[in-house]
C-alpha cells in the first residue's frame, strides 16, 4: 500500500511509525469504501423500479449496519490509544536532552529559514531586535562571549546523521511552518513562542540522491523545469571525449544540443537537492518560494562543515 | 393550537392559485413585492439567484487560478480577461504571487460565506423549510428581509475589496495573524463583510429556531418533521452559537489594524528587518482557536443541510420511508453539539501536547461516528426500495460515494500523528474538497432539480440535466482525487507555482495539468445547467402541483407556486411521519402528511 | 395575515415568538462577550506583568456607573411591571427614567474616556516607564507630570526624545490592559445605545401600541427589558473584571 | 399574560429588595478591592459577588427563576460551550510543551 500511497521517501527514524499509520488508517478506508461501494452498486441495480415495482416500507431488517458501526468505533479507538497517542507522547512530546542532541534555533521569517548553531560552546548568544540588519538577520550579539563562536546560515540548514537534532523553533514575523517532507517533521514556526521539535536522521542526502536516481529522456533537447533541478549521475563525455557534463553537476542550456550530438537521448539523473525544508503555512506572497535545503551528511563531513564555517567568522 | 380560525385570509379556502389573492397584492409596489419583499419565498429566491451567481463568481476565479497552477509563470490565453484583471495583478497576463493569494482568499470565503451557506440554508431553508412546517411564513419575516439584505451588504463590501489599493484580502480564507493584521487594506475590508455575513447569520439563525419551534402546525412533533427541517434547525444553532466568537476575532483584528492595538501580535515581531512599533503582548494562536470556533462548526453547516436535502430526495425516489429516521436524527443532534469541541483539529502542528491533542483527536474520532451512522442510514434507506433514477436522485445517489470519500480522508487529518505529514498540504484541500464540492455542490444541485417545480410549476429538462449530471461527477473527480496523490507526496497547499521549485513535489507535478482541464471542463459541464436553469424557468414542462408524488406538506397541501402571502389556501394538519410511503394497504404508494386517513 | 404566537404563548412551549427570539439573541450574545472575556483571561496569563485595575482606571466614576446601570434595570423591569398593572403613566415614567439613567451612563463613560486620552505614557529604551500627563512637546525633549504616588505629587521631568522608545497616550494602543478595556467597554457602550434607541422609540412613537395592541405592546416592554438587563448583566461583570482585580 | 396584577404586586416588592442587595453587593466589591488581596483571592471574591449579582438579575429582572424549558435548555447549552470557549484557548497557551519568550 506505501507504494500506491505516494509517499515520499522516508529518511527519518520515527517516520516508519508515521507512514504505517497512514497506510494501515488506509486500508480501514478501502475496506469500508469497497464494501459500501459494492453493496451501493448491488442495491442501485437490484432495487431499480424496473426490477422492483413496488418498495418494501420497511427495507433492512438485519442489525448489520450496527455491527459495522461499532468495528469502524473500536478500530478508531485502537488507532488513537494504540497508535495516535502514545507516538505523539513520544515522537513530539517528549524530547532528547540537549546534552544528546545537536540543537538547532531555527528562525523563520518573509522568505527565508534562519539556521542558528551555537558554534563550540553549545551555547545560543544572545540575540536583539535592534541588532537585527540585512548581515545579521538574527540579531546576533557578536560582542557577548557566548556569540564569538555561533553559526549563523540562511536556507542551508547541514546536520549529521543518525544523532538527534533538536530544533527550538521560532519566527520574527508571521506564522510559518517548519516542514521536512522526507524526514517526516512539520511544526508552525509562531512568533513570539519557542518550540521544541526534534528527529533523528537515518538516510543521508546523498543515499537519498541515490535511491531517486531515474533514467530521464532529453530526446527533445530541451531543459525542462524539472531537469533544470536535476544533476547528473553518471559523466556524459562527447564524441571526442571531452566531458559534457561530470557527475553531480547540473545541466544548462548549452549542454542539450551537445548530448543530443553524442548521441544521448536519456540521462540517468538524481535531483540536486532532494531533501528540502518547506514552508508549509501561508505566510505572504514569497510563501511558495521560501524553501531551504537539507543536506544530512555523516558526522565527519558535518563536522568538517562546522570547521569550514567557524573558519569563515575569524576572517 | 389552532389558530387557523382566528385571523383573517388563513381559514378561508381561496378557489385557485388565484384572483382573489393577486388582487389583495395588486396595490403592492414592484419593490415591495420583488425586492424588499418580506415574504420567505422572495427572500430564498433573492438568496437562491445570489448565491448561485457567487458560486459561478468563485468558481471563475478558481479556474484562472488553475491555468497558474498548470503553466506556472505563463501568459493566461484570454487577452482580455487577464487585462480586466488589470496590469497591476496580472502584468503581461501573467499572474503575480500577490494576485494569486487574493484569489485563493476569496475563492475560499466566497464559496463558504456567499456561496454554499447562503444557498443551503438561506435560499433552501427559507423557501422549503417553512413549507414543510405548514407555517405562513418565517416567524420574523422583517428580519428574514434584513438578513438577505445584509448578506448582500457583506457580499456588495467582498466584491469592493477587489479595488482597494493592494487589492482584495490575501491571507487566506483563515486569515491567520500576524499576516492578516501586516496586510494590506483588503484585509480591513474583507474583515468589515464577516461583520455583515456574521450578522446576516444571526438574524437568520434566530428566525429560523423561532419558526420550527413555534409555527409547526398542529399534529407536526418533532418526531414527524422532515429530515429537512432537523437538518435546518441543528445548522441554525450551530450558526447562533459558533458565529459571534468569530465576530468577536474579527472585531480584535479590526482594532489591531485600526486602533493600533496588538490582541494578536506578541511582543518583539520584526517585519522586513524593521521592529514593529506596537506594544505587543498578544497572541497569534487566539485567532486561531477563535476562527476554528466557528469554522469547524461551520464545515457542519455546509453538509447537514446538503444530508437534509438528501434524505427527502432519496426518501421520495426510493419510495420507501428514510432506513434509521430517529436514529438519523438524533446523529444530527450529537453531532452539531460535538462539532463545538474538535475544532483544534486544525491546529494540531501549532504546538500541542499529548493532553490537549489527544482530546481533540479523541472528539475527531467520535464526531465522525455520527457521520457514519448517517450515510449509513441513507445506504440502507436504499434496500428493498423501488429506485427512480430521476436527476435529482441521481445527484443525491452521487453524493453518497463522494462524502465518503471526503468524510474518509478526514480520518488521518484526525488523528494528530498521521497530520503531521498531511497537514497543510493538498491532502487537506483534497480532503474537503470532496465534502463540499461532490458531497454539498451535488446534493444542492439534487436540490434545485427537486424543489425547482415547486418554485416555478414546471420541471427542469432532464437531458440537459443528465448532461449535467455526468459532466460533473466525471469532472469534480478528475479535479480532486490527484490532490491526494499530491498530498501524500508532501505538496504544500497555497503554492503559487503549484509546487514547481520543490524537489519533493516534481514526481506528482504533472497531475497539475490534468486537475486543471478537469476544472475547466467541469466548467463547461455547468452550462447545461444555466441553459436549462434558465430555458425551464419560461418553457419547461407545467407540472401539477405535486409531480414526485411525495408525502411532505410542501407538496401535499399547496400550489406550485405557493401562494404569494400565507402559502396554503387551507392551513394543512399533520395527522402522520414524514415519509409515509409504499405503506402496506394504502392505495397509493405515498400518503401525504396531511392527509386524515389512509384511503 | 397574522403570524400564529405574536401575542399569544404557544401552548406546548409557553412562549411568544420574540420572547423566544430574544433568548436565543442573547444566547449568541454570551458567546460574543465569551469570546472577548476568554480573550482577557489568555491575554492576562500570557503577560509577563498586568496592572491592577484601579491603577490605571477610575473606580468611583466606574462604581458610580455600576449603580447607575443597575438602577436603570430596577426601573425597566418597574415600568413593565406597570404596564401589567394597566398603569400606562407610570410605565412613561419609568421607562422614563430608564432612558435617563442610560444616558447618564453614556456621559460617564465619555468622561472616563477622555481621561485615558490626555494621559500619557512614556517608555524609555532602558526600560523604565514613566506615567502622567504630558506637559510640553518640543523638537527634542518632551516634559512629563508624573502622576500622584502615595499622595505626593513628583515634580515634573525632562526626557530627552533620544531616550524615549516609545511615547504614547492611554488609548486602546497603549498596551493589551488598554486594548481589552476599551474593546469590551466599547461594544458594551454600543449595547447601551443599541437598547437606548429601542427604549426611546418605545417611549416615544412606539408607546402607540398600548392603545390597539396592549398585549403584544407589554411583550415588547418585556423583550427590552431582558435585553437592558442583558447588559447590566455584562457590566456586573465588566466592572470587577476590568477595574477591580 | 397569564399573570395578574395582584402576582404583580408582590413581584414589584422582590425587584426593589433585589434592587437593595445588588447595590450592598456593588459596595462590597469595591470595599473587598480596597483589601488589596492576593491575585487569587482577590478574583475568587470578585468573580463570586459578580455571579451572585448576575444570578439575582437573570433569576428576578429576567424572570429566570420561573421560566419555561426551552430557555433553559438553550441557556445551559451555552453556559457549556461558554465554558469550552473560556477553558480551551487558555489550556492550550499554557501546554508546556511551548515557551513564550
Ligand atoms: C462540509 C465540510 C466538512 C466535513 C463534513 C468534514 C468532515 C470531517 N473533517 Fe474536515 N475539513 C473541512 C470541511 C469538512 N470536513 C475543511 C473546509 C477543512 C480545511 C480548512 C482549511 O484548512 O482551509 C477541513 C480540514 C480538516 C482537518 C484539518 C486538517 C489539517 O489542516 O491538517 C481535519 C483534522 O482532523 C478534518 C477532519 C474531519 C473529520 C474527521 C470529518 C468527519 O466528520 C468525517 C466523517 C465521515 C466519515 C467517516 C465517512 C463515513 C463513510 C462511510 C460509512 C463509508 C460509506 C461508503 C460508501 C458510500 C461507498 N478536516
Ligand atoms: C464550499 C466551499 C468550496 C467549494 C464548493 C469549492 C469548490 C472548488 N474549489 Fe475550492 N476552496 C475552498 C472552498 C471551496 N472550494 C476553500 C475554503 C479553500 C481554501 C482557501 C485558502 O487556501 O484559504 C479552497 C481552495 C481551493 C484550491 C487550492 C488553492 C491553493 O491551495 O492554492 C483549489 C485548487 O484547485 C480549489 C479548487 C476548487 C474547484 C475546482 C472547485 C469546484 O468544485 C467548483 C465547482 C463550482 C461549481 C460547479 C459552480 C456551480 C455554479 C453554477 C453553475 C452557477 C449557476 C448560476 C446560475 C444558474 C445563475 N479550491
Ligand atoms: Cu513561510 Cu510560508
Ligand atoms: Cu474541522
Amino acid at each position: 500500500m506505501k507504494d500506491w500511497l505516494y509517499l515520499p521517501i522516508d529518511g527519518s527514524a520515527h517516520g516508519a511509525q508515521i507512514d504505517n499509520m497512514i497506510v494501515v488508517i488506509h486500508w480501514l478506508m478501502l475496506a469500508l469504501f469497497a464494501g459500501w461501494g459494492l453493496y451501493f452498486i448491488y442495491v442501485l441495480v437490484r432495487f431499480r423500479k424496473s426490477n422492483n415495482p413496488v418498495a418494501d416500507s420497511v427495507g433492512v431488517r438485519s442489525h448489520f449496519s450496527k455491527y459495522v458501526e461499532i468495528a469502524v468505533a473500536v478500530f478508531e479507538a485502537i488507532l488513537l490509544i494504540g497508535f495516535s497517542i502514545p507516538i505523539w507522547s513520544t515522537i513530539v512530546s517528549a524530547f532528547p536532552a540537549e546534552k544528546d542532541a545537536v540543537v538547532i534555533r531555527v528562525v523563520a521569517e518573509q522568505f527565508a529559514w534562519n539556521f542558528h548553531y551555537p558554534g563550540a560552546d553549545g551555547v545560543f548568544g544572545p540575540t536583539a531586535i535592534h541588532l537585527v540588519s540585512s548581515d545579521n538577520p538574527l540579531g546576533l550579539d557578536r560582542d557577548d562571549p557566548s556569540a564569538k563562536d555561533d553559526i549563523a546560515t540562511i536556507n542551508q540548514l547541514n546536520l549529521p546523521i543518525g544523532k538527534p537534532i533538536l530544533f527550538y523553533l521560532t519566527s520574527k514575523d508571521v506564522i510559518h511552518s517548519f516542514s521536512l517532507p522526507l524526514y517526516r517533521v512539520k511544526q508552525d514556526a509562531i512568533p513570539g513562542q519557542k518550540i521544541p521539535i526534534w528527529f533523528t536522521p537515518v538516510k543521508s542526502t546523498r543515499a537519498i540522491q541515490e535511491e531517486l536516481t531515474e533514467e530521464m529522456s532529453i530526446a527533445d533537447g530541451k531543459l525542462s523545469p524539472r531537469l533544470s533541478l536535476m544533476i547528473s549521475m553518471r559523466d556524459y563525455p562527447a564524441k571526442d571525449g571531452s566531458a559534457i557534463i561530470k557527475k553531480g553537476d547540473s545541466f544548462s542550456e548549452e549542454m542539450m544540443p551537445l548530448l543530443l550530438q553524442a548521441g544521448i537521448t536519456s540521462v540517468t539523473v538524481a535531483p540536486a537537492t532532494p531533501t528540502e525544508v518547506a514552508c508549509a503555512q501561508l505566510c505572504g506572497l514569497g510563501h511558495f518560494r521560501m524553501r531551504g535545503f537539507v543536506t544530512v551528511q555523516t558526522s565527519e563531513e558535518f563536522n568538517a562543515w562546522l570547521a569550514e564555517q567557524a573558519s569563515f567568522l575569524t576572517q | 393550537m389552532d389558530h387557523s380560525s382566528s385571523h383573517g385570509g388563513v381559514g378561508t379556502t381561496h378557489k385557485t392559485h388565484g384572483a382573489h389573492h393577486e388582487a389583495d397584492h395588486l396595490h403592492q409596489s414592484f419593490w415591495r413585492k420583488y425586492v424588499f419583499s418580506t415574504d420567505h419565498k422572495v427572500i430564498g429566491i433573492q438568496y437562491g439567484i445570489t448565491s448561485l451567481l457567487f458560486l459561478l463568481f468563485g468558481f471563475s476565479i478558481m479556474m484562472i487560478m488553475r491555468w497558474q497552477l498548470a503553466y506556472p509563470g505563463q501568459e493566461f490565453p484570454i487577452k482580455w480577461l487577464a487585462h480586466l484583471m488589470g496590469q497591476d495583478n496580472m502584468p503581461d497576463g501573467i499572474m503575480l504571487p500577490e494576485y494569486y493569494n487574493q484569489l485563493g482568499a476569496m475563492h475560499g470565503t466566497i464559496m463558504v460565506f456567499l456561496g454554499v451557506v447562503p444557498l443551503a440554508v438561506g435560499a433552501f431553508g427559507n423557501y422549503v423549510m417553512p413549507l414543510q412546517i405548514g407555517a405562513i411564513d418565517m416567524a420574523f419575516p422583517k428580519l428574514n428581509m434584513m438578513s438577505y439584505w445584509v448578506y448582500f451588504c457583506g457580499g456588495v463590501t467582498m466584491l469592493w475589496s477587489f479595488f482597494v489599493p493592494g487589492g482584495a484580502a490575501n491571507s487566506g480564507w483563515t486569515s491567520y495573524a500576524p499576516l492578516s493584521v501586516i496586510a494590506t487594506t483588503g484585509q480591513t475590508i474583507w474583515l468589515l463583510g464577516m461583520v455583515f455575513l456574521i450578522t446576516s447569520s444571526l438574524l437568520g439563525s434566530v428566525n429560523f429556531i423561532v419558526t420550527i419551534i413555534q409555527l409547526r402546525v398542529k399534529g407536526l412533533t418533532f418526531m414527524r418533521l422532515p429530515f429537512f427541517v432537523w437538518t435546518q434547525f441543528v445548522t441554525s444553532f450551530l450558526l447562533l452559537l459558533a458565529f459571534p466568537p468569530l465576530e468577536a476575532a474579527g472585531v480584535l483584528q479590526l482594532m489591531d489594524r485600526i486602533a493600533g492595538t496588538s490582541f494578536f501580535l506578541p511582543s518583539g515581531l520584526v517585519v522586513s528587518g524593521q521592529a514593529l512599533g506596537v506594544s505587543g503582548g498578544g497572541s497569534p494562536l487566539l485567532w486561531q482557536h477563535l476562527f476554528w470556533f466557528l469554522a469547524h462548526p461551520e464545515v457542519y453547516v455546509l453538509i447537514l443541510p446538503a444530508m437534509g436535502i438528501i434524505g427527502e430526495v432519496i426518501a421520495n425516489n426510493t419510495r420507501k420511508p428514510l432506513w434509521g429516521y430517529k436514529s438519523m436524527i438524533y446523529s444530527i443532534i450529537f453531532l452539531g453539539f460535538m462539532s463545538f469541541i474538535v475544532w483544534a483539529h486544525h491546529m494540531f502542528l501549532t504546538g500541542m501536547g499529548t493532553a490537549i491533542s489527544s482530546f481533540f483527536q479523541t472528539t475527531t474520532m467520535i464526531i465522525s461516528i455520527p457521520s457514519v451512522i448517517i450515510l449509513t442510514a441513507l445506504l440502507l434507506s436504499l434496500w428493498g426500495g423501488s429506485i427512480r433514477y430521476t436527476t435529482p436522485m441521481l445527484f443525491a445517489l452521487s453524493f453518497l460515494p463522494m462524502f465518503a470519500i471526503g468524510g474518509l480522508t478526514g480520518l488521518p487529518l484526525g488523528l494528530n500523528v498521521s497530520d503531521i505529514h498531511l497537514h497543510d498540504t493538498y491532502y487537506v484541500i483534497g480532503h474537503f474538497h470532496y465534502v463540499v464540492a461532490p458531497g454539498t455542490l451535488m446534493a444542492l444541485f439534487a436540490g434545485i432539480y427537486y424543489w425547482f417545480p415547486k418554485v416555478t410549476g414546471r420541471k427542469m429538462n432532464d437531458i440537459l440535466g443528465r448532461l449535467h449530471f455526468w459532466g460533473s461527477i466525471v469532472f469534480m473527480n478528475g479535479v480532486f482525487m490527484p490532490m491526494f496523490i499530491q498530498g501524500l507526496a508532501g505538496v504544500s497547499r497555497r503554492l503559487y507555482d503549484g509546487g514547481e521549485q520543490y524537489a519533493h513535489a516534481q514526481s506528482v507535478l504533472h497531475w497539475n495539468e490534468f486537475t486543471s482541464i478537469s476544472a475547466w471542463c467541469l466548467g463547461l459541464a455547468q452550462i447545461p445547467f444555466i441553459v436549462n436553469f434558465f430555458w425551464s424557468m419560461k418553457k419547461g414542462q407545467k407540472v401539477n402541483s405535486n409531480p414526485w408524488e411525495a408525502t411532505t406538506l410542501e407538496w401535499a397541501a399547496t400550489t406550485s407556486p405557493p401562494l404569494a402571502h400565507g402559502n396554503f389556501e387551507k392551513i394543512p394538519e399533520v395527522y402522520r411521519g414524514p415519509y409515509e410511503y409504499s405503506t402496506r394497504g394504502a392505495k397509493k404508494d405515498y400518503t401525504p402528511q396531511n392527509q386524515a386517513s389512509e384511503a | 395575515m397574522q403570524i400564529p404566537y405574536n401575542e399569544t404563548a404557544r401552548p406546548d412551549t409557553g412562549l411568544f415568538n420574540a420572547k423566544l427570539g430574544l433568548w436565543l439573541f442573547l444566547a449568541s450574545e454570551v458567546m460574543l462577550f465569551g469570546a472577548l472575556f476568554s480573550t482577557y483571561v489568555l491575554l492576562r496569563v500570557g503577560a509577563p506583568v498586568w496592572p491592577h485595575g484601579y491603577t490605571i482606571l477610575n473606580v468611583p466614576l466606574a462604581t458610580l456607573n455600576t449603580v447607575v446601570l443597575i438602577s436603570s434595570s430596577v426601573t425597566m423591569v418597574m415600568s413593565w411591571a406597570s404596564l401589567m398593572m394597566k398603569n400606562f403613566g407610570k410605565f412613561r415614567l419609568y421607562l422614563g427614567l430608564t432612558i435617563l439613567m442610560g444616558m447618564a451612563f453614556l456621559v460617564v463613560k465619555t468622561f472616563e474616556y477622555k481621561a485615558k486620552f490626555v494621559h500619557y505614557g512614556v517608555t524609555l529604551h532602558d526600560g523604565t516607564e514613566i506615567v502622567g500627563h504630558l506637559e510640553e512637546e518640543a523638537e527634542d525633549h518632551v516634559v512629563m507630570l508624573p502622576d500622584m504616588k502615595d499622595g505626593v505629587q513628583p515634580s515634573p521631568v525632562h526626557i530627552g526624545r533620544a531616550q524615549i522608545k516609545r511615547l504614547t497616550n492611554f488609548g486602546p494602543w497603549y498596551s493589551t490592559f488598554l486594548a481589552i478595556y476599551f474593546t469590551l467597554t466599547g461594544l458594551h457602550v454600543l449595547h447601551v445605545i443599541g437598547g437606548l434607541v429601542v427604549n426611546i422609540y418605545l417611549w416615544g412613537p412606539g408607546a402607540k401600541m398600548w392603545k390597539t395592541e396592549p398585549t403584544r405592546f407589554t411583550n415588547r416592554i418585556e423583550v427590552a427589558g431582558l435585553y437592558w438587563h442583558f447588559v447590566d448583566l455584562v457590566w456586573i461583570f465588566l466592572f470587577p473584571v476590568l477595574y477591580l482585580l | 399574560m397569564e399573570m395578574q396584577a395582584e402576582e404583580v404586586k408582590k413581584h414589584v416588592k422582590v425587584y426593589i429588595m433585589v434592587f437593595v442587595v445588588l447595590l450592598f453587593l456593588t459596595i462590597v466589591t469595591v470595599a473587598v478591592s480596597y483589601l488589596h488581596l492576593s491575585v487569587g483571592v482577590g478574583i475568587a471574591v470578585a468573580l463570586l459577588i459578580a455571579s451572585i449579582k448576575a444570578t439575582l438579575v437573570g433569576g428576578y429582572f429576567m424572570h429566570l427563576i420561573s421560566e419555561k424549558k426551552l430557555i433553559y435548555a438553550t441557556l445551559i447549552l451555552t453556559v457549556v460551550f461558554f465554558i469550552v470557549l473560556m477553558v480551551i484557548p487558555v489550556s492550550h497557551a499554557l501546554d508546556p510543551i511551548r515557551y513564550n519568550h
